[in-house]
Order: structure tokens, then sequence, then C-alpha cells
């Protein structure tokens, strides 16, 4: 079959290369997905009915978090559990990105400001942020500050290594490059190292975020009469599988969406950065 | 700018750190001792090091020597976390190689991702109750996440080039994972075990407040039941510096494993 | 001619632990105003650090720079830069990238903008003023580093192997293009490469660097026409003189 | 005209006193609906040393890469020794323009890369790779890493690698596109030392007609896009030429005519 002989002048783009031996299953592919997500599907049921451990239907999860959206637990509707939990996250971030972006910026920017706190900040760095619960439950009680200042320890560190390595690795050649065209000092700081850690500087605030979500859960375990973490431990007491598991997958959601807004926020601080791979 | 001064001795360049360290402890010490903070929620320098020189071979008052607990901990810790790197790794660069096991397990994958790993703690008490095995499935999951995450980066950012060397050789496509591929994925991979490791470290402390009877994370739990907040901070502070030993000493075997990266 | 830029026995040595590493020994040149100079040099021959020191972005162990007969410490915009790998703000549209010199200085915004639509109007940009770095080719990211340069209306142009990094095709076209462009706003220009045939296409004179320590080994005049061709006899003539000066850098 | 009619004869006689090594036969090529390389007919003789001369984004990459059955033909095929080339069956040789080392492996690593793959007993590697790192010059530097060594020296190992490979048909995209001229040169001077003494069939595409004229014992000119082969010249200027001396010169300037793209 002769092909038509089109005559392009445009430069075309040749198709990016794919190794031969991978495009050839590209058929089924599509279809794998699907297959897969009615696979689990179907075991999660055949493991509940079967009773093989103590799992909730997907059917009875579904009953449970409808139960828990119109009715009450521990005497608080299931939107109060959530909006607690996310209240203690935002705070708490609010404080750490107002004290630790900062801080990490000018460690990163001047020696001296990294002499005098780097070494405080070093013995503090490597110990988990929950294993401040105990101390912050010993000072302030179990109320709603312990467990805001353990979020904040979890906020606080990566936004101070991210935005230290940011400032203090930020490319030398920018710097030359905006100082023959006359930039002074403080014009460096400003319109040339913190715009070229920016990027690094925000994926402190993911991680911050992320491990901050992570000890909101952990301190509403061990001491608190609401939130999304107290949900599912609450669902362990009772022993109402389908309340845990419904409660993990909220707390999944609630991820989700969080690192959704993480990105759209990404694309509006930097967006001159090219797409990622993955 | 101009060019280093040929000897720059240790204290020139650092006074300013051991100024602020030592006054950083002096502060903490003058807190306690002037009474401004009730040492029964604060402990001084002086009582931490001497509670943990007693620590170290004394099991009172919570029932076990330091050197237990850490040692429960550090079992706990290392077998999730090798079980979570000796699945998730694989997984992980199969799913970056091979469209088919990408197409299944991801969609799976993706949806479990985003529940932190200390959400899976009630259930695995749930169902395993709170001895050691539920506690390493916790430990595991929290490894396994960001094992599999980094492979994948990291088989999938190689360089098309160097597949086509392998292929042209006339390697197959399996050949070219294990020639190309993996070795390419290394340094993305210990990327992945660093994290898996400050998050299993985490994990397991939380998981021993919440249920345990030996392991650091019971140890400073118990220093908060019996007031006692110099056994709480020498275990925060034991909790640190071991997850920063382990760290470094990955990050060594890193180092040198990927000494070809530019 | 007047004289814009001369050198005067620079050196300069690095200090490390492991010892000293002499850089560049007693250079001296001196450049007339709109020449333009290549500086050709094998790969490590200290070319680069000499135009750091020029440009002020580095300071010599001993020896002065003058501009104009006054001795310079320091960057200034008198002295504009491009640099081999380019080094434009990656936040910065192509034309906030070529306005960034003007607007550090306090030009006001009007007459910046108008300056900065004329030069890109004169590197052949128009339509990707709003374009971000990432979105361009390694030619056109050169164009606005060119356009840069000349927005600080520069009395020399300092040139780092610009087009080190482009792939031939488009090599030959940019050397094209700098000259066009060089023609339309002369300046005196200090052009660095490792490129022989580049420094007989480009140079009115052309020095020859040793390796390290890099010291000035020979000087050559180029009085052939602009555009010259890289096929014809003169040309080629005038490079294989050069090349049996120049070490061979394996 | 007496010059037309004596390059075909000296064609014929060219091609009548050698042995066909690889044919192309009708080679088609398109993405989608966009036509790239239209009916390319041509032979390569056994040892010969063949340049293809082409602008760059004329699609060569996309030709290189069908003929080294790394991309599949639309249409047509490539014989080597009259069977159907195979990567697997037949040995062949690929130089990518981009640098190709494989980073982790040290120079030796590299150079054995290949008939690792083609699993030859142990003794033949070990006496290749000696060979040829001699021919090379590269002895001195087996255990540096590819981030040691200058682009140019780089270039050079990627080349031994694949003579070590004694190829059936060794393909060279623009290799020393990147280097000054005296590099080239004397890259270019090593490279056809190094042909005389293996004798590999040798495919070198470039857009530099001087450096083409220099090397080859055959030149095909390729068109623009759709891509064919628009006509063939031999050179058979005494080795070593000298690019001044007038004879090369004519031939160049002849070629630059045939060609005309620009």
């Amino acid at each position: 079959m002769a092909l038509n002989k089109v005559d392009i002048n445009v430069q075309p783009k040749e198709e990016g290369y794919v190794p031969k031996s991978k495009k050839k299953t590209f058929s089924y592919i599509q279809v794998l997905p699907v297959v897969s997500f009615a696979l689990a599907l179907g075991i999660w049921w055949v493991i509940a009915e079967l009773e093989l451990i103590r799992l909730p239907t997907p059917a009875e999860v579904i009953m449970q978090l409808y139960v828990m959206a119109t009715g009450t637990v521990a005497g608080q509707p299931l939107h109060f559990h959530v909006y607690m939990s996310l209240q203690r996250v935002l705070i708490a971030f609010v404080i750490a990105l107002a004290v630790g972006i900062p801080l990490g910026t000018m460690m990163g920017w001047n020696r001296r400001i990294e002499k005098i706190f780097n070494p405080i900040f070093e013995i503090f760095r490597p110990i988990p942020p929950i294993a401040w619960v105990p101390l912050a439950i010993l000072w302030m009680g179990i109320g709603e500050a312990p467990k805001i200042f353990i979020v904040w320890v979890g906020c606080f560190v990566p936004m101070v290594v991210n935005s230290f390595t940011g400032m203090r690795y930020a490319d030398k050649l920018l710097m030359d490059a905006s100082r023959t065209l006359g930039a002074t000092r403080s014009q460096q700081f400003f319109n040339v190292a913190l715009p070229a850690a920016l990027p690094s500087i925000f994926a402190g605030v993911q991680n911050g975020l992320s491990l901050g979500w992570m000890c909101v859960l952990a301190a509403e375990m061990i001491a608190a009469r609401e939130g999304a973490g107290f949900l599912i431990l609450q669902g362990m007491y009772v022993r109402n599988e389908a309340m845990i598991v419904s409660g993990m997958l909220i707390i999944g959601l609630l991820g989700f969406l969080i690192a959704i807004f993480l990105r759209y926020m990404e694309k509006v601080i930097t967006p001159w950065r090219k797409e990622e791979l993955v | 700018m101009n060019n280093v001064k040929l000897k720059n001795n240790f204290f020139t360049e650092n006074y300013l750190s051991i100024l602020s360290l030592s006054f950083f402890f002096l502060f903490w010490y003058y807190l306690v001792a002037s009474g401004i903070v009730s040492d029964r929620i604060l402990a001084d320098p002086i009582t931490t090091i001497q509670t943990f020189i007693f620590k170290l071979t004394n099991t009172s008052p919570e029932g076990a020597t330091l050197f237990q607990h850490l040692r429960t901990s550090l079992i706990l810790a290392l077998t999730g976390f090798s079980l979570g790197a000796v699945i998730g790794v694989p997984l992980g660069l199969l799913m970056g190689w091979y469209k088919p096991v990408d197409a299944l397990v991801r969609p799976l994958f993706d949806v479990l991702r985003p529940i932190p790993p200390i959400a899976w703690i009630p259930i695995s008490i749930f169902w395993f109750g709170i001895g050691m095995f539920s506690k390493s499935f916790i430990i595991f999951v929290s490894a396994f996440v960001p094992c599999v995450i980094n492979s994948y980066t990291g088989i999938r950012l190689t360089n098309p080039t160097l597949i086509r060397v392998a292929e042209v050789y006339g390697a197959s496509y399996r050949e070219t994972f294990f020639r190309v591929g993996v070795p390419s994925a290394v340094p993305m991979i210990f990327t992945g075990l660093k994290l898996a490791l400050s998050t299993a470290w985490m994990t397991l402390v939380a998981a021993e407040l919440l249920a345990a009877n030996e392991g650091l994370g019971y140890m400073i739990q118990m220093g908060r039941r019996l007031a006692r907040p110099d056994i709480i901070i020498v275990g925060m502070l034991t909790i640190g510096a071991v997850g920063a030993l382990i760290a470094s000493g990955l990050q060594s075997f890193d180092s040198k494993l990927s000494k070809w990266r530019s | 001619m007047k004289e814009i830029i001369k050198c005067e026995n620079l050196c300069k040595t690095f200090f490390t632990e492991d010892g000293e590493e002499e850089v560049l020994r007693n250079i001296n040149l001196s450049v007339k105003e709109n020449e333009f100079l290549v500086i050709l040099g094998p790969g490590q021959c200290g070319k680069t650090i000499l135009l750091n020191i020029i440009a002020g972005l580095e300071t010599a162990t001993s020896g002065r720079v003058l501009l104009e007969g006054e001795e310079v410490k320091g960057p200034s915009p008198e002295r504009g830069m491009v640099f081999q790998r380019i080094a434009l703000m990656p936040w910065k549209t192509v034309i906030d990238n070529i306005e960034l010199g003007p607007r550090l200085r306090g030009v006001p915004k009007k007459t910046r903008r108008k300056e900065a639509l004329e030069l890109i109007n004169m590197v052949g940009l128009n339509g990707f003023e709003k374009a971000y770095p990432h979105e361009l080719s390694g030619g056109m990211k050169q164009r606005v580093g060119i356009a840069r340069a000349y927005a600080s209306n520069p009395k020399i142009l300092l040139m780092d192997e610009p087009f080190g990094h482009l792939d031939a095709q488009t090599r030959y076209y940019m050397e094209e293009e700098i000259l066009r462009i060089w023609e339309q706003d002369k300046r005196t220009v200090i052009f660095v490469t490792n490129n022989i045939e580049e420094a007989v296409y480009l140079g009115d004179r052309v020095l020859i660097m040793s390796k390290l320590p890099g010291t000035i080994k020979d000087e050559h005049q180029i009085p052939m026409e602009r555009p010259r061709d890289y096929t014809d006899q003169a040309f080629l003539e005038y490079r294989q003189e050069i090349s049996e000066q120049t070490e061979l850098a394996l | 005209m007496n010059q037309e009619v004596s390059s075909i004869t000296k064609l014929e006689e060219y091609k009548k006193s050698r042995e066909k090594k690889v044919e192309v036969r009708d080679l088609i090529k398109a993405f989608d609906d966009l036509l790239v390389l239209n009916e390319v007919n041509f032979d390569i003789y056994d040892g010969e040393f063949l340049c293809i001369v082409g602008p760059t984004g004329c699609g060569k990459t996309t030709f290189l890469n069908v003929l080294a059955k790394l991309l599949p033909a639309t249409e047509g095929d490539i014989l080597i020794d009259g069977v159907s080339a195979d990567p697997k069956k037949h040995n062949i040789a690929f130089v990518f323009q981009e640098p190709s080392c494989i980073p982790w492996q040290t120079v030796e690593q590299n150079i054995r890369f290949g008939l690792e793959i083609k699993r030859l007993p142990a003794n033949e590697i070990n006496k290749r790779t000696e060979m040829v790192m001699e021919l090379i010059g590269l002895t001195r530097f087996r255990n540096y890493l590819p981030k040691e060594l200058s682009s140019s020296l780089e270039q050079r190992v990627v080349i031994a690698r694949n003579f070590v490979m004694q190829p059936d048909i060794m393909l060279m995209d623009e290799p020393y596109g990147q280097l000054d001229v005296k590099l080239r040169y004397y890259l270019e001077d090593e490279l056809i030392k190094t042909w005389q003494e293996l004798k590999p069939t040798v495919l070198f595409i470039t857009h530099n007609i001087e450096e083409a004229v220099y090397m080859a014992e055959r030149i095909l000119i390729l068109s623009n896009k759709p891509t064919t082969i628009k006509s063939e010249v031999i050179v058979d200027l005494p080795r070593p030429r000298n690019f001044a001396d007038p004879s090369f010169v004519e031939v160049r300037d002849h070629i630059t005519d045939l060609i005309r793209w620009w």
C-alpha cells in the first residue's frame, strides 16, 4: 500500500522514542486498571464474607460512612471531627511557615546566622515529631495546645531544612549574572537567591504539611476526644471494623485532597517550572 | 571571594556556634535551677545526664534498661524497614519498567498511598493485637510506600540512550532491565531507603506510644506517666541520636555506591 | 582608536589545602574600541577565569584591570557578560530577564520596556516576550543572554564560550547572528572559545593561550572581511596556521 | 560530460570489486501519516568506509535507528549477508551522537559491555578488550569513570566499545560533531587507523562535508525530508588526505554543489 507522499515543510516532531518491546504490549494496557480495581474489590468482598480476617465488606463501610455522616460519633458529627483535625493542622502549619521559612532562608543566606542557630536546630532535628508527645502532654495537658505543638514540630523541621538548602545551594552562576548587571547584595537576595530557592522552599512546605498531617493523627490517637485520628482509634475500642476502615478512607481522601491543593499551589507559586515526570 | 586563608583553626571558624550552644545549655539549666519551670515538667541538663548514665544499667523505674528498650525498638524498626524495602524496591522497579505491572498495581497503590502509616495502627492492633507482629506490620507499611515511589521514579529516569546501547547489542528487554535500568536507579533507590527509614523510625515511636510494654516509645510514655521528665528527655535524645546514626550509615553506603554520579 | 580595556601582568593562583595551583601568569592585553577580540585556548587554560577577573567576578592575585584608564574592582554594568551556561533567571519571562539590569539600576519602567522590545527585535526573538527560558531552545536562550547584556548599555561585552553547548548547526547559525547583532550595535567584545574555526570566523584578532598556567602564547591578526566563509581558501590557511599554534587538549 | 561518464564507470568498477554486506531494500518509515524515510535503497560493501552526508534534522537519527532495528521500519527491510538484520543474531554497533558511556562502569567495563551481552568466552573478551584499549590508547584510563573523562576521551571509549564487537555493520551518528577542528582531525586519523586495522564495515553520518571527504571511500547524499538517497560519489583520494590540497577541494566542492540544501 503506497503511503500518500505528504509534502510537509514544517519541522516534524519525531515521535518520542519508546523502546520497541514496550510498544507491542500497548493494546491491553488500558483494560488493566479496570481489571485490577475489580479484582481488588472482588478479593476484599471474598475475604470479608469468609471472615478470614475481621474485615468489613465494602457495603458495610459505605453504610458506616452514611451512619457517621448523618449521626454522631462520641457526641460529635463526622464533619466536626474532620474540621478539628484540619483546624489543628492549619494553625500549626501557619505558625511553622512564619517561623521556619525565615529562619531557614536566613541561615542559608548568612553564615553567621547559620553558625548561631544551626547547632541547636541540629540537636532537635533528628528527633521524630511524635517523640515530643509525652513532653508536650506533660507541659500542656491534653487540650488543643499539645496537639498543635506536635503538628508544628512536624511542619517546622522540613521547612527549615529545605529553605536552608534552597538558599545555600542557589545557583552561583545566577548570582554572578545578577552582579554583572549591577545588583547590590540585598537586590541579589530578593531578586535572585529567594526566587531560585522557591522550588526547594515549596518542597519543604509540601513535606511539612504531609508530616504535619501524620502528626495530628498520632496526637489525636494518644490524647483526644475528637478528630480523624480519634475516630479510627474509637473504632478500635468499640471493635467496629467498619468504622476503622471508613475512618482510614476519610483520612486517605483528606490526604489526597491536601496533595492536590499543594500541586495546584505549586503551579501558582512557581509557574515557570517544567512538568515533572512522575 | 579571594583565596581562602591558608590555615583556619577550628575556634575562629566556629566560636559563634560554641557560644550559642553554651548559652542554650546554661539557659536550660537556669530555667529549672531557678524554679521558673518546676522540675516535675522539665529536667535540667545535669539531671538528664545522670539519668542517662543510670538508665544504661538500671531497669527501674519502668522495668527495662536503656539498651533493652533500644534493642526492642531497633529489632522492630529494622524488621519492618527491611521487609518494606525487600518488597517495595523490586515492586517499584518492576512497575517502572514493565507497563503491565504498572497498570495492574498502580491503581491499588494510588488508593492506599495517601493514607499515612500511622492511620494503620488501629486496624493493625485490631487485627493482630499489640504484639511484635502488629507493630512490624505498621512499620512495614510506612517503609514500603517511599521505597516503591522512589524506585519507580529512579528507573523511569533511566537515560534512553543507554537502553538503546544495550538493545543494539542484542540484549532483551528483560536483560536491559538488569544491565541498565536497575543500576541507573540505584541513587534514587537510596533516596527512597533514607526516606523509608526516617518514616519507619517515626511510626515506630507512635506505635510504641500507643501499645507496647518495652521500647524507646514505651520508655518516654512511662516517663510521662511517672512524671519523670528526665526519662522522657533521655528517651527522646536517644531516639534522635540513633535515628541520625542509622541515616548517616545509609548515607555513607549510598555515596560509596553512587560515586559515579557527576 | 581609543583603548577600552587594559590588563597589566594579571596573575591568579588558587590556594587550597592540598597546595597552590597557578592558573594565570602575567597576562598583558589591551583591547581597542569596537574591536572583536577572540581569546582561544584549550579546555583547561584559565581563559574563563581571566574573563571573570576582567568582569570583576573574581579578583586577581596580582596585576590590574583598567577600564578606560581607571582600575576596576568588582563587577559593573559597563562590562556586560554572556555566560556559557546562559544563566537566565528561570522564573522570569524573556522580557523580564532582559529588563533585569535596567530595573536593578532604577531605570523608569516605560523607557526600559521600550529598550527591551528594541533589543528583542534586534536579537530576533519577536513573539517570545512572554516565554519562560525552559520553553526556549539553546540558541534562543543565548539570544536572550546577549540582549540582557546589551540592556546594560555596556562599554565592553565579555562572552565566555557562549555557543559551547549548542549543536554544530545551531552554532554556525549563532556565529552569524552574533556578528549581525554586533554590526548593528558595535561594542568592544572579548570572546573566549576553545573552537579554532569559531575564532577565525569571528575575530578581528585572536590571542592564543597556553595550557595551565595560562599565558598569552601568540597573537594573530585576521584582516579578512566579513561575512567570512568556512570553506574559502584564505580561511583554511588562517585555520591551519592557528591550529599549529594551539595545544591539543585530548 | 566526460567527467559524468567516468564517474559512473568508476562506481560500477568500485561495486563489482566488492562483496555486498548490508542491503537496504525500499525502506519506508512514517510516523502516523508523516513520511520520514521515502523508499531508501542502497547497499554497503564488506569492509567499506561509507559516509552519508545530510543536513541536521533530515531524519538521519530515525534513519540510523531503523537501520539498527531499534525502530521498526514501516515498509521494506535491511539485510545483513542476505538475512534480515537482527541485533540478537548479528553484531550491530552504534556510536550515538550524544554521550553513551555507561556512567557507573569503568572504561574497561564499558568496553566489555557489548561482549558480555553477546556471552563471549571470558578469555576472548579479555583478549579483545586489551587489544582495542592498546590500539586506541585507552589502557592508561582503564579504571577511570566516565565522569572523570573529557568528552573526546569518552567518545573514544564508546568507539572502542563498538570496534571490539567486530561488528557486521558499525553505524556512527556524527560522533565528532561537537569537537574542535584540531581535535576532530586527530580523532578522525585515529578512527581511520583503527578501521584499517580491524576492517569492519562502517556507515558514518555527518553534516560536515569536509569530514566526509576526509574519511570516506564512498559518499551517499541524503535529500531533505522526506529523506531519500539523492546521489552517490566515490572518493578515491590517496591517504592520508589533506584538506588543503586541490583534488580534495575539488571533490568537496563537487559534493557541495550536489547537496545545495541550504
